[in-house]
């Protein structure tokens, strides 16, 4: 655990450092970066050692005089800290060239002060191991993040992503805390031990309340509703810490109560799936219809997030019907689409970054042909993308077809579970299919075709560090996506973690899975082999020429012709208009010779427009009809008192 | 059989009547210096064994109770010279009747709990009461702030009424304090009643209700 | 083992001919001659022969495209159990990753299309995108259907030797649905009429044809055998289906099986003549069409196996 | 000697009312010096008062007591900075009158009896009362006419009340001392009756003076209309005096085995008031006025944890001495923005994290703090507040606290980011801030902060001791 410590120690050192050395910017960069990435390394070595041992060690510190802060690394802690610190180390070298060309060197220094106070509080929350500690970790990374999201505070929607993010962040929590007030109300400690001896309907109460509070932080739907605004106002790297690992706290939480409450009602499985399917399947659809590439990733952000709670799910309906199998298999899946996610995600917030950056601008549709400058941004943006879209030989076909092989177990079940499976499976398949559609969109329309604004001719993506960090990340993925046995013992030593009765989870089944994973790949990238070499002997000495691109018999092309990422959509949304409303605005054509006319079309996120009308107005103008209370007529004052000393007289 | 502090309680009833009919500020200011002088003496009939100091004491309360503080109540009206009207907010008439009921409450009020120590004086709890809830109404029912004043300083009679009577323990220091903190309370009241006389031009309450949400 | 892989080599072989067979079969409803059946044979090697041209627009993920969509379509071809016999290769689950090979082969496709920057082909682009994603759903449908049936989450589980009229006895009402469904895959999935109609000539209503016009040459030569071999690889699924009977006399099941397929690309075949292709916004509701069979059969077999 | 405490700040003041300008700013920062040695002397050897059974030395007073003497040295520290910045007339009855409002506060702290507890709180008001009309603007002499009629007569109360407790104490014929120690004592021979009504009243009256709703209503328009300095006292230090009024009762109630009635009927105004904060925070344009009303929700915060008891309890106490620390450091920070912008409104004001940076980074750690983010106390208080109320089974209760606490929280994050973030209209003119940030106005709310922020991760036992005496007097405690 001294270790643990240590690395969050250097973490904190280096941003606090880098406010003393606000002046000097590149030496506080400099010094920022690395005390950043060596406490992250030093933390994910540690982590790992530890998982791989599936090792658990403890640390206590006495607090105000009789509670007591106690941290706790078991498998489970130390596979969200794997992730934690992987994906900060990168997103800290990422920084150093992201932010060079920043105006206000005290605004750096502050934004690495919280970075580094994001990192450790994570780190922080996933191994505390009581109450009070939990919040007080949980309270502080919601802050330190909150400052990050404002950090280019100019922008009024910025202002307002910050304010969505403050406020949900904080209602959760307040939902969090009233799930610990019951779980003390009944044990009377702060230990979370107890909470395994709690009745079942205060252990229904806590999973409930917790999984809201988790689920804002998560961004399930429809508590997701800060998330699209929030990641595309942070700095990417910062995007690709929240939305890569910040919001898997949320599902950390939520794994950690339930092997906790330790409790086996198909109910809690039940309600996984359905937020999960929901969530992801409408995730997609509204990052299908987004013209904003970094709000585009934050509502696939929605997606993953879906996809991990069915895989979560599943392995709970497991668990309640008694199937070791399905259960380790859902875990696992689901536990390892935690790292991938985090991987491909912070990737592909990072080649956004690279975009944006250079280019000046989110819009998709302003973009284009961009792979022909930014090779290696293209190169890692795709891999990334096929990793998304769950496309062997990638990560993210790994823990997916995890999960699939756990949902068909469960579709042997009875009705409820059969029930449960065959949704999870569906929305599943019709994730993966949407996924592949939008990604595809992104790419062909961002990185492909030509140029349609000036933004998006000659850019450069010069940056080494924000490079390096983007192919290693994109090795990750295809490493993991060839050879995920390892990677998949880690996440079987994090669900042994969890005390599900299994005693030690017998490894041999899912290393056939993974072999198999292996297998194919192996052999499909022979076949992809054997293919080349055809065409290549197929091209030997041949004529290769080039001219421009058929038109099919339209001979002045412009730029302006291609297909936008809208048109791309368009008819995709329409299958699904019911949830994702489209607006639609445009001039009326007339006449024979139409004007210059305009187009906008924006999707809309229906629990973001139901916030509004459902909670947010009832509440204010409930509260202005008792604003006469404050009626300025001290004759009224002075008859208040009366009225409180009369009603209390009755009650004496 | 009919005590003699039952017979100035009564008057004492009275008053509060009147108080409510009254339109003018100096009626009103006769009342309250009435009403302060009946409720220093009481303690004189009510049997509490009196020390010699207590008797000084209960003088010096008759005197700031009885005329100092109408005094300069009525030197600040004669300072500011404003209307003499008190600008209420509910009618004489009507004020009369609510006074008329609220006595009779009082003293439906104290046959409900008798309490021991005073249980051969009828009056003085209804008396008390009636003082009490008077000075509010004056206070919730009337526009000028010199007759909110005023019903302030009826208010604390009749706390002062019941605090002397209650209980003989620590009488002394609850007079005292009673007394300094009424002296003073008034003595800022007067204060502000200027400023506001110079600020507004006038104590009409109506016109301090800027600060609001 | 051995003969396995000749199967294979045959299917790969074989492929551009029974293709050929619905040409045929049009050409006759047309009461004309029509092409040879071994026509696209010489297409093929015409196209190897040829050079190629590419637009100034396209990167190397356009000579990518090519080369993923016919290498994932023999991958695929390897887990196929042909005529009743074991696949190649075959392990739990294998179904899924052939599903997702499949997917990749259509990335690629679409980049490569969206590579050339031209608006037909985009528009092509995002059809492609569109419909496979309710095959998708289908396809995962009636695997829960066979997982019921068999227990099992490989296609040899279902396709090699015996298993089919084993499903049949099982459950046969239900399989019906499930081989129309199956059907309305095929023809999506290769977009054929009335998905799609690869003998239009107005760009602006094609799907598969207008993602590779850009394509020539050998290119397009690797890309055209990758259909076959995916249209081949339905119909051998389908045929299996319809006509599950293996004989005792050696190769005869394999003769039901050509039988078999013969019938299925036949049926393609009539149905390119008779039926028009659908408006485009009335597809989607075809292809809906499948997932409904699909899904009711599944919940049809809840009753049936306890 | 604890009558000294408060005599030595009663005699300076009394003198300073007669001094010259630069005197008397020397003389406010000493008495704040002075007085807060000297409560460290009281805390170290709690000794006997001369006139014991009038004054004594309890743990919750000991408590309050340190709390106002740092705050008002701080305060004291500030306003030398900011008598400076803005021009006051009359500044002599200004220095004179906060430091009798110290002496008197401190009386309150150190009073045991009766009622020279309710002489010493009514004394407050009354020296309090200059403080607020500082400005001599209408607006603020309405504020202060509000403030001591509406206080007098809620005081009244308070003493009915007390009067009531005598009888009490009269009819169940015991003879002590009318102290509050003493009466705890034999609380249990007291006639419930009359106690019952006796704590009514002096909820009602001392609950007037604490900002509990519905009587809080003086409450924004004084704090709002008082120069800064003076906000910062009323609000970090008077409001505790008025609830120390009420814990005192209150442990009477519960030594007398009456504190289910009690403590339902604290809860009960403790979540009135919070409901009346929200009300007003979610749309408020003052930002003192937010603040106050913030103030009447702490208030609210304490009473409900009071009311519920068990750990709630001691969540309570820690709040009152967190909003103490964190609230007047807000209110000292809303005097520089005053300053700076020259204007209440929030629309009027913007941009302070680059106008102001030192005063934001104060203003909005002081945020964060009274909102119950950690680092800062609060957050402790709170959680113990929510876990004491489902312990104790108020779950309704709970769910409502919890609920208008995430209201509330809503409307006060909007403010403040608009204050601090939006764009400042009148900036563009190139008008330049009224204010440049000296060190002397800034340091205090500084120190304020980090003493909260210190004490919310460490706790110096005697004082942890302290706290666990004043709560277990009145059934709290950490389980």
């Amino acid at each position: 655990m001294s270790q643990f410590f240590t690395a969050i120690l250097i973490i904190i050192l280096g941003g606090s450092i880098s406010l003393v050395l606000a002046r000097q910017v590149r030496l506080m960069r400099i010094i920022a970066v690395f005390l950043l990435s060596a406490g992250c390394f030093w933390g994910l070595f540690n982590a790992l050692t530890n998982l791989i041992q599936s090792g658990s060690d403890t640390a206590s510190f006495t607090y105000l005089n009789v509670f007591s802060l106690t941290f706790q690394m078991d498998g489970l802690s130390s596979f969200f800290l794997v992730a934690i610190f992987a994906v900060s180390l990168f997103a800290a070298i990422y920084s150093f060239h992201y932010l060079e060309d920043s105006q206000n060197p005290l605004r750096t220094a502050v934004h690495y002060f919280f970075f580094s106070i994001l990192i450790a509080s994570m780190a922080l929350v996933v191994t505390a191991a009581n109450m009070i500690t939990f919040m007080l970790s949980w309270e502080i990374m919601s802050l330190s993040s909150f400052f990050l999201v404002i950090y280019n505070h100019h922008s009024a929607e910025n202002r307002k992503a910050g304010f969505l993010y403050f406020v949900f962040s904080h209602v959760g929590a307040m939902f969090i805390f009233a799930a610990f007030g019951i779980a003390y109300g009944y044990s009377g400690n702060f230990g979370f031990g107890a909470m395994a001896s709690l009745p079942d309907t205060a252990k229904m109460l806590i999973f409930i309340f917790t999984f809201i509070g988790f689920g804002s932080k998560a961004g399930v739907f429809p508590f997701h509703v800060w998330l699209p605004y929030a990641h595309p106002a942070a700095p990417s790297h910062i995007s690709a810490v929240m939305s890569g690992v910040m919001i898997k706290t949320g599902i950390y939480g939520i794994i950690r109560i339930y092997a906790l409450l330790d409790f086996h009602t198909p109910v809690c499985g039940n309600i996984l799936i359905i937020a999960g399917a929901v969530s992801g399947v409408l995730g997609v659809v509204y990052a299908l219809g987004q013209h904003d590439i970094k709000r585009l990733l934050a509502y696939h952000s929605v997606e993953n997030i879906g996809i991990i709670l069915m895989g979560l799910g599943i392995g709970m309906t497991g668990v309640s019907s008694g199937n070791p199998l399905m259960a380790i298999l859902g875990f696992s899946g689901g536990l390892l689409h935690v790292l991938n996610h985090s991987i491909f995600k912070s990737l592909l917030f990072m080649g956004a970054g690279m975009v944006v950056h250079k280019t000046g601008t989110r819009s998709i549709d302003a973009l284009g042909g961009l792979i022909k400058n930014m090779k290696i941004t293209g190169t890692t943006f795709i891999i990334g993308s096929l990793a998304i879209c769950g496309l062997p030989p990638f990560n993210g076909f790994v823990s997916e077809f995890f999960i699939y092989i756990g949902g068909f177990k469960g579709v042997a079940l009875d009705k409820s579970a059969f029930v449960m499976s065959i949704l999870a499976i569906i929305s599943l398949a019709i994730i993966g299919g949407l996924a592949l559609a939008c990604f595809t969109k992104v790419v062909g329309v961002v990185f492909q075709g030509e140029p349609r604004t000036k933004a998006a001719e000659n850019v450069d993506e010069k940056g080494s560090s924000m490079l390096v960090s983007m192919v290693i990340l994109a090795a990750a993925c295809i490493v993991i996506g060839i050879f995920p046995r390892i990677f998949i013992h880690l996440s079987l030593n994090a669900v042994s973690a969890l005390g599900l009765g299994y005693a030690r989870v017998p490894l041999a089944p899912f290393e056939r899975i993974t072999g198999n994973i292996t297998f194919g790949a192996t052999i499909f990238l022979g076949v992809l082999l054997l293919v080349m070499a055809i065409r290549f002997l197929a091209y030997r000495g041949k004529s290769i020429s080039r001219s421009g691109t058929w038109g099919c018999g339209f001979t002045q092309p412009t730029v302006r012709m291609q297909y936008t990422g809208s048109s791309y959509a368009a008819s995709i949304l329409e299958l699904f208009s019911p949830v994702a409303p489209l607006e639609e605005k445009h001039l009326k054509i007339k006449g024979r010779f139409p004007v210059k006319t305009q187009y906008q079309s924006h999707v809309n996120d229906i629990a973001d427009r139901h916030l509004n009308r459902l909670i947010v107005n009832p509440v204010l103008s409930l509260f202005d009809k008792l604003r006469w209370i404050q009626h300025g007529d001290i004759h009224l004052y002075i008859g208040y008192i009366l009225l409180a000393i009369v009603l209390l007289l009755f009650f004496i | 059989m009919m005590h003699p502090v039952d017979t100035i309680l009564s008057l004492v009833l009275l008053s509060v009547l009147f108080s409510f009919g009254s339109s003018r500020l100096p009626g009103l200011i006769l009342v309250v210096g009435f009403q302060g002088i009946v409720a220093s003496i009481v303690p004189f009939f009510i049997g509490h064994g009196m020390s010699a100091g207590g008797v000084i004491f209960t003088f010096v309360t008759l005197a700031v109770r009885g005329i100092i503080i109408p005094m300069s109540i009525y030197w600040v009206i004669k300072k500011v010279a404003i209307r003499r009207e008190v600008e209420p907010i509910i009618g004489y008439h009507a004020s009369i009747f609510c006074g008329l009921g609220l006595i009779v409450a009082a003293t439906f009020i104290s046959r409900q709990l008798n309490i021991p120590t005073i249980s051969d004086y009828t009056l003085l709890f209804p008396a008390a009461i009636a003082l009490l809830v008077s000075g509010m109404f004056l206070l919730m029912a009337r526009r000028n702030a010199i007759a909110m004043v005023l019903g302030y300083i009826m208010m604390e009679n009749g706390i002062y009424l019941i605090g002397t009577t209650f209980s003989v323990r620590a009488r002394h220091i609850v007079e005292f304090g009673i007394l300094l903190d009424v002296l003073a309370g008034v003595m800022i009241m007067a204060i502000i009643l200027q400023n506001i006389k110079q600020t507004f031009d006038d104590v009409d309450t109506a016109l301090l209700r800027t600060l609001k949400d | 083992m051995i003969d396995s892989i000749i199967l294979w080599f045959l299917a790969i072989l074989t492929a551009p001919f029974f293709s050929a067979m619905i040409l045929k079969v049009k050409a006759f409803f047309g009461g004309k001659k029509g092409p040879p059946l071994m026509i696209n044979y010489y297409t093929l090697i015409k196209l190897f022969k040829k050079g190629s041209v590419y637009s100034t627009s396209t990167t190397v993920i356009f000579k990518l495209g090519p080369i993923i969509s016919l290498g994932s379509a023999i991958t695929v071809l390897m887990f196929l159990p042909i005529a009743g016999y074991p696949p190649i290769f075959s392990f739990n689950g294998d179904i899924i990753f052939v599903l997702y090979v499949m997917g990749l082969g259509r990335f690629f496709t679409i980049a490569a299309a969206m590579d050339t920057a031209s608006p037909f082909e985009g528009m092509g682009a995002a059809r492609e995108a569109y419909f496979p994603i309710i095959c998708e759903a289908t396809m995962f449908m009636i695997l829960i259907f066979f997982y019921r049936l068999t227990g099992h989450l490989q296609l040899s589980a279902y396709f090699t030797g015996e298993s089919p009229l084993a499903l049949w006895n099982l459950a046969g009402a239900p399989l019906l649905f499930i081989v129309m469904a199956f059907f309305i895959i095929l023809l999506t999935e290769n977009s054929r009429v009335p998905v799609d109609d690869p003998a239009t000539h107005l760009e602006l209503t094609m799907i598969h044809e207008v993602m590779v016009l850009d394509h020539s040459g050998p290119d397009l030569a690797l890309i055209e055998l990758g259909s076959f071999c995916k249209l081949f690889f339905y119909s051998t699924l389908i045929s299996r289906l319809i006509l599950p009977f293996g004989s005792s006399v050696p190769g005869g099941t394999f003769v039901v099986y050509i039988a078999g397929l013969a019938l299925v690309y036949l049926i393609v075949g009539i149905i390119e003549s008779v039926i028009a292709r659908y408006r485009m916004d009335k597809v989607p509701q075809f292809v809906l069409t499948s997932f409904a069979l699909a899904f009711f059969a599944t919940i049809i077999t809840l009753e049936f196996i306890k | 000697m604890v009558e000294i405490v408060f005599l030595t700040p009663f005699i300076t003041g009394i003198v300073a009312f007669f001094l010259p300008k630069a005197m008397g700013r020397q003389v406010l920062v000493g008495t704040g010096a002075i007085h807060l040695i000297l409560s460290l002397l009281l805390w170290m050897n709690r000794p006997e008062a001369i006139l014991n059974g009038y004054f004594a030395v309890t743990p919750e007073g000991l408590l309050s007591l340190l709390v106002i003497s740092l705050l008002f040295f701080l305060i004291s520290v500030y306003t030398m900075g900011y008598l400076k910045a803005s021009e006051i007339q009359s500044e002599n009855i200004f220095i004179g009158s906060m430091i009798l409002f110290l002496s008197t506060m401190t009386m309150v702290t150190l009073s045991d009896h009766i009622m020279v507890f309710w002489i010493a709180i009514e004394a407050t008001t009354l020296a309090s009362a200059p403080l607020i009309y500082t400005h001599r603007s209408s607006a603020s002499l309405e504020a202060t006419w509000k403030y001591v009629l509406i206080c007098s007569v809620g005081i009244a109360m308070a003493l009915l009340g007390s009067v009531l407790i005598t009888l009490s104490l009269e009819i169940g014929n015991v003879d002590v001392p009318l102290s509050f120690s003493a009466l705890t004592q034999v609380a249990a021979k007291l006639d419930p009756l009359w106690l019952k009504a006796g704590f009514v009243f002096i909820l009602v009256g001392y609950g007037t003076k604490m900002g509990l709703a519905p009587m809080h209503t003086w409450l924004p328009d004084a704090h709002s209309e008082a120069p800064s300095p003076a906000s910062a006292l009323l609000s970090g230090v008077l409001l505790n005096c008025a609830y120390l009024g009420i814990f005192k009762t209150h442990k009477i109630m519960y030594a007398a085995g009456l504190s289910d009635f009690s403590g339902t009927i604290l809860v009960a105004f403790g979540l009135m008031s919070i409901l009346a904060a929200a009300t007003f925070i979610l749309k408020q344009n003052e930002y003192k006025r937010m603040l106050a009303y913030s103030s009447i929700e702490n208030m609210g915060i304490i009473a409900f944890g009071t009311g519920i008891g068990g750990i709630a309890v001691y969540g309570a106490v820690i709040c009152m001495i967190h909003h103490s620390l964190i609230k007047s450091s807000l209110f000292l920070s809303s005097g520089n923005i005053l300053l700076g912008y020259g204007d209440r409104m929030i629309h009027r004001t913007g941009d302070m994290v680059s106008r102001m940076p030192k005063t934001f980074v104060a203003f909005f750690a002081g945020f964060a703090g009274i909102s119950g983010f950690p680092p800062f106390g609060i957050f402790i208080g709170e959680l113990f507040i929510i876990v004491g109320a489902f312990r104790t089974g108020h779950y309704i209760a709970a769910g409502i606290f919890i609920l208008s606490l995430c209201f509330i929280f809503a409307g006060f994050a909007n403010q403040v980011m608009k204050i601090s973030f939006d764009d400042f209209k009148q900036g563009d003119s190139g008008k330049t801030m009224g204010l440049t940030e000296k060190a002397g106005m800034v340091w205090p709310q500084y120190i304020l902060l980090l003493t909260s922020l210190m004490l919310c991760f460490f706790i110096p036992d005697t004082l942890y001791q302290t706290i666990v005496d004043a709560v277990t007097a009145i059934g709290g405690g950490l389980k």
